[in-house]
């Protein structure tokens, strides 16, 4: 469940919360790379200066920029707190979601870069083609496959079955994992890491039916088999996923057939 | 242009829209059209849970959750529409489970249930295990399982479509029948008008009016601007929910849960005020009790902090595998955000926008009203853009989740139905004009205002003097600021003169429908000289039953130069067996 | 289309890569290796000639780069066994990273005098 | 993810952009274990080679003498014995395996077009049948008398 902030450890309370830290505003540079389809043949790189409070969201700062500076800077952006993965880009060289990342934990001395998430057709600035994203998400299957006549109350399932597949009940589907991934960059035929984890939420899931036909497409040659562990996704999951965990363990009940 | 045909129109994928879908596109060809992909919308950041009454861990009933729903609502409730929504709660919870919702679970694997604000046990007696949850994370499951089951049943989406007005034909007696709505696809920009026999609205509210608030940023009342500006009223929008639990300065939601798991709030001085306030179930009092508590503690100079304005939430007696396994998310919010660790220290808390009670009036059978009576043929509505009002003029906490799930199912099965034994109205004339028209007026203005700049004066002045409490001063002020933000909007113009993925054009639209509702909010509250749920006035601090237990229906007035204004009638409130009693908890 | 910055990926991306370079040299290694093995088959001369060329102390130096690239490619292969196949495996990947790169140290340390030594002999006498 | 708009041609246009991904998924292949299969041998080559290689890089190169004493004298030493035989035929084995089913995965990974791949196969798998060829030839028919 930790954050996706590396440079400096997530602030803890040292005495005064962050609320009552005092709040001066620093000047922070976005480099940020820019793209219009329909005036420019390549993207490029364009650098923007806006006042930000430490303690603030990348997100707000683009939003500010996008306010007072240059409205045609082009985002997705929902939520704002992590929970609707509208805004996955890659910040200094890392996917985030911009609305989970603060400026106090990247180094605000240097130029902040934001590019749009690799692998996905660019559309403009920091958009890109969710489409194919989704496509390999549905592929797998993502919902739950039963048989029989339908219980008149819930289905029973004990605490700790249903804690079998917590941790990848928490996808929302940012893509941030997949367009971390170096193979799904050089494949983008590979079912990726956000498809793997929502079958696994399904295949063990202890009311549901359907993970031998899950297991099976996984099984093809753009599945499971591609995953090279570089741990890019779960690095990458801004909901703290283990990612490759949950992948491996995919692996595993093909090899075993034991789920 | 392009133009396309289906019986059946959803105009957002949020809960309510999917539910809907999940029902219409059984029984017609039917397109959902959304302005975000499906799983982007904001009922994923619910969290606490969805009441019914299963009685899986301790004794309930529905009449009981009735009773709540309408006392929670100050009264204002419509008693058939909570009792429609208590009592199909409970298939609404087992539907969810039986789709592949994760619900937390009881020892015994049933699903498990918690304590939530206002949620009583016996008329009031003590708080009830009623809301069914998924750690913290209810809204997320139910969008995701709702979408997944909409991925099962091959629903057709129109992602990043995004609606900007809706089609009804007239007769010679001005009667309206619903013909199709106009949508702008982002990604090109082409203007796209879909004809269809019945549409749904389920595009959620219009947090952004206010500053702090724990709407998402796509929250601009889109669906209540469109149907305002078709000539259609919009009902109780005074009464406005501010969510007691927000962080600090942020405005991101934690959960009443946090309260029903044991969380406790706290002054300045550690006092634990709402027992002042609200002596038998103290914390867990509905919202709006709770939020203008807290905001009477600051008021009177007990607040926390450097400003002395908010206060706290403690967990931190609570057993710290406790509070990272029922409420995860939060205490991440809490540390990502504010650097506080909520096993250990306060956490800084102020109410924040949360929930519009009002919208676009509904019957029952989510129909979509012209009057206090008249239906739209066609035309529905579910969720929070529309009132039925289940919530009166406060929402219990969970009862959103519920309202989505029952109104949201009810609707998709009305208008299928009325889809499938009707014909296609035909189209208007250059449907798309008024939608060209707008999109024109913006890119090509020469104006020198901009978009950022009124949002964020309308914000603080919302925040200022239309929040928990209001005066008719404060409401005299926010309304002249507003109508000198509707003149300068007249000058907007956009930096972003292209086609594709124009959010540059998408702001500008939606700062308009913004500043259209937030007029009627504060007419409406302007109107209300009474104190009653989500409407607090501090020169009128009672209820006044005998002047304004009614329902406020706005309308939109155009004069014969062009000039619109705002008419205000009343609707009556339905009571079935609940006599208004006052409101103690 | 000109890429963007170098996507800054951590521990588990750069074994990864490394993982693959070593693989790569390895097998044009082995290429060769069999090749020129295959001079025994020749004549006992032809071989030896060949395998001089090892012993030419700049190869002998490439030699040792070989068996750095070797062990490196052992060491984390049986890494990724682990994680593929020990439960916890992925939550120490990192663990096991620093300790293959440890482990891998002290054989590159422990081997170089006996590799070398033919080199240093060469170079420094006996 | 957008509906599939008959009349509607989505225009994609002016972004220069790798190709879309996923577009053109093919109808799903015969169900096979090849992929499987070749991931395991991976992991259980790759456990057999740290041993067989791992002690031929110490005889080798380390115990007595090292690089020094390798000629043909010392081939011919160790090749006279079925078990040196057999362990280097085993490693050459799993060694050209493991290598050309990791090297298949890289020109996977990074070939893009079609043409490429295939050639870069063709390529990869003709220089693996010769390596395991000679390898095998040599081992099994090596004399130690050819010199003399």
């Amino acid at each position: 469940m930790t954050a996706v902030v590396e440079e400096t450890a997530p602030g803890k309370g040292h005495g005064a919360t962050a609320a009552e830290r005092d709040h001066t505003l620093i000047t922070i540079t976005l480099r940020i790379r820019r793209f219009n389809p329909e005036t420019d043949a390549e993207p490029y790189w364009q650098d923007f200066k806006v006042e930000a409070d430490p303690t603030e969201r990348i997100l707000t700062a683009m939003m500010k920029i996008k306010a007072e500076q240059d409205g045609s800077l082009t985002f997705r952006r929902s939520c704002a707190h992590g929970i609707c993965g509208s805004d996955a880009m890659r910040i200094n060289g890392r996917n985030r979601l911009a609305c989970k990342t603060l400026v106090k934990d990247l180094d605000m001395a240097k130029p902040i870069t934001v590019e749009a998430i690799k692998g996905l057709k660019l559309e403009k600035d920091l958009v890109v083609d969710m489409d194919p994203f989704m496509q390999a998400y549905k592929d797998v299957m993502p919902f739950l496959i039963t048989s029989g006549n339908e219980p008149t109350r819930e289905r029973l399932q004990s605490p700790e079955d249903r804690e079998r597949f917590d941790d990848t009940t928490k996808c929302i589907l940012c893509a941030a994992c997949t367009t971390s991934c170096p193979v799904f960059w050089s494949d983008g035929q590979y079912f990726g890491p956000a498809a793997i984890v929502n079958a696994h939420r399904f295949i063990f899931d202890s009311r549901d039916e359907g993970a031998e036909e899950r297991l099976e497409i996984l099984n093809e040659k753009e599945g499971v088999w591609r995953c090279r562990t570089t741990f890019n996704c779960t690095e990458a999951c801004p909901r703290g996923i283990e990612v490759t965990k949950a992948i491996q363990e995919v692996k595993r009940a093909l090899i075993f057939r034991r789920v | 242009m392009q133009t396309h045909k289906y019986d059946t129109v959803i105009v957002g994928a949020g809960g309510a829209g999917m539910r809907a879908a999940l029902e219409s596109s059984k029984r017609s060809r039917t397109a959902v059209l959304t302005k975000l992909y499906p799983t982007r919308s904001h009922t994923g950041a619910a969290q606490g849970g969805m009441c019914a009454a299963l009685a899986n861990v301790e004794e309930d009933n529905w009449e009981w959750h009735t009773f709540d729903t309408v006392k929670g609502g100050d009264y204002l409730t419509d008693q058939d529409a909570a009792e429609i929504m208590c009592k199909e709660a409970i298939d609404a919870v087992l539907d969810l489970e039986k789709m592949g919702l994760p619900f937390s679970r009881t020892p015994e694997g049933r699903i498990d249930q918690r304590r939530f604000g206002g949620h009583t046990r016996d008329h009031g007696k003590a708080a009830v295990r009623r809301s069914c949850y998924a750690a913290d994370r209810t809204g997320h499951m139910i969008l995701q399982t709702l979408f997944q089951n909409c991925v099962k049943q091959n629903v057709e989406f129109y992602n990043e479509f995004y609606v900007l007005d809706l089609l009804l034909a007239e007769d010679e007696a001005g009667n309206k029948t619903t013909s199709g709505v106009v949508a702008y696809e982002l990604a090109t920009g082409e203007i796209h008008v879909f004809q269809a026999k019945s549409v749904i609205f389920a595009t959620g509210g219009f947090g952004k009016v206010f500053k702090t608030t724990s709407n998402a940023h796509t929250l601009t009342g889109d669906g209540m601007g469109i149907a305002w500006r078709r000539g259609l009223p919009l009902e109780d929008m005074e009464f406005y929910q501010f969510h007691p639990t927000g962080l600090a300065g942020l405005g991101i939601l934690l959960t009443e849960g946090a309260r029903g798991e044991g969380g406790i709030l706290r002054n300045a001085d550690g006092e634990r005020f709402m027992e002042r306030y609200a002596p038998t179930i103290k914390d867990l009092a509905p919202r709006d009790i709770v939020a203008r508590s807290m905001v009477l503690e600051v008021l009177e100079g007990r607040g926390a902090g450097p400003n002395k304005d908010y206060v706290y939430l403690d967990l931190t007696h609570l057993p710290a595998e406790q509070i990272e396994e029922k409420l995860p998310d939060i205490t991440e919010f809490a540390r990502t955000y504010l650097g506080v660790e909520p096993t250990t220290e306060l956490v800084p808390v102020y109410p924040t926008a949360h929930y519009a009670m009002g919208g676009i009036p509904t019957n029952v059978e989510a129909e979509v009203l012209s009057d206090n009576t008249t239906v739209v043929p066609g035309l529905y509505a579910a969720g929070e853009v529309a009132c039925v009002s289940v919530h009166g003029s406060n929402r219990l906490g969970t009862n959103s989740l519920l309202d989505i799930n029952v109104f949201g199912r009810r609707a998709g099965i009305a208008a299928a139905e009325y889809a499938t034994s009707h014909d296609f109205v035909e189209l208007p004339e250059a449907p798309e004009a008024t939608v060209v028209e707008m999109i024109e007026r913006l890119r090509d203005s020469a104006g020198t205002e901009r978009v950022g700049a009124i949002r964020a004066e309308m914000q603080e002045t919302m925040d200022a003097n239309a929040g928990v409490y209001r005066t008719e001063e404060t409401l005299k002020q926010a309304l002249s600021d507003i109508k000198g933000l509707q003149k300068r909007y007249l000058d907007v113009s956009i930096q972003d003169k292209g086609k594709r993925y124009n959010t540059d054009l998408l702001e500008a639209i939606e700062l308009g429908f913004l500043l259209d509702l937030a007029e009627v909010l504060v007419v409406g509250a302007q109107n209300r000289k009474e104190s009653r749920g989500g409407h607090a006035r501090e020169d009128f601090q009672a209820r006044d039953d005998e002047n304004y237990m009614k329902h406020t229906m706005a309308y939109r007035e155009v004069d014969a130069k062009g000039e619109h204004s705002i008419r205000l009638g009343y609707k009556p409130v339905v009571v079935t067996r609940y006599q208004p009693m006052e409101r103690k908890y | 289309m000109p890429a963007g910055t170098l996507y800054r990926g951590r521990e588990g991306m750069w074994s990864w890569v490394a993982h693959r370079v070593t693989g790569v040299l390895i097998f044009f290694f082995l290429f060769a290796h069999v090749l020129d093995t295959a001079l025994v088959r020749v004549s006992p001369e032809a071989y030896d000639q060949t395998i001089d060329i090892y012993k030419n102390p700049f190869v002998n130096l490439l030699e040792y780069g070989l068996v750095a690239a070797i062990l490196f490619h052992a060491l984390n292969g049986l890494r990724i066994i682990a994680v593929d196949f020990w439960e916890k495996g992925p939550r120490y990947q990192k663990h096991m990273l620093w300790t293959v790169l440890a482990v891998w140290l002290i054989l590159m340390a422990a081997s170089l005098p006996r590799i070398l030594e033919h080199t240093i002999k060469t170079i420094f006498g006996s | 993810m957008s509906a599939t708009i008959e009349n509607a041609p989505k225009i994609h246009g002016g972004g220069p952009s790798i190709e879309s991904p996923r577009s053109k998924r093919s109808p799903r292949s015969t169900k096979t274990n090849f992929e499987l299969y070749g991931w395991l041998f991976m992991r259980l080559s790759g456990i057999l080679l740290v041993v067989l290689v791992l002690g031929h890089l110490l005889i080798q190169l380390v115990l007595d003498g090292g690089v020094s004493r390798i000629g043909f004298a010392f081939v011919a030493g160790r090749w006279s014995s079925p078990f040196w035989q057999s362990w280097d035929l085993i490693m050459l084995w799993l060694a050209e395996l493991h290598g050309v089913n990791g090297l298949r995965t890289i020109i996977n990974d990074y070939a893009e077009r079609d043409q490429t791949r295939f050639w870069l196969k063709a390529l990869l798998y003709t220089s693996a049948l010769i390596v395991l060829f000679l390898g095998t030839l040599v081992i099994f028919t090596f004399d130690p008398n050819i010199g003399s």
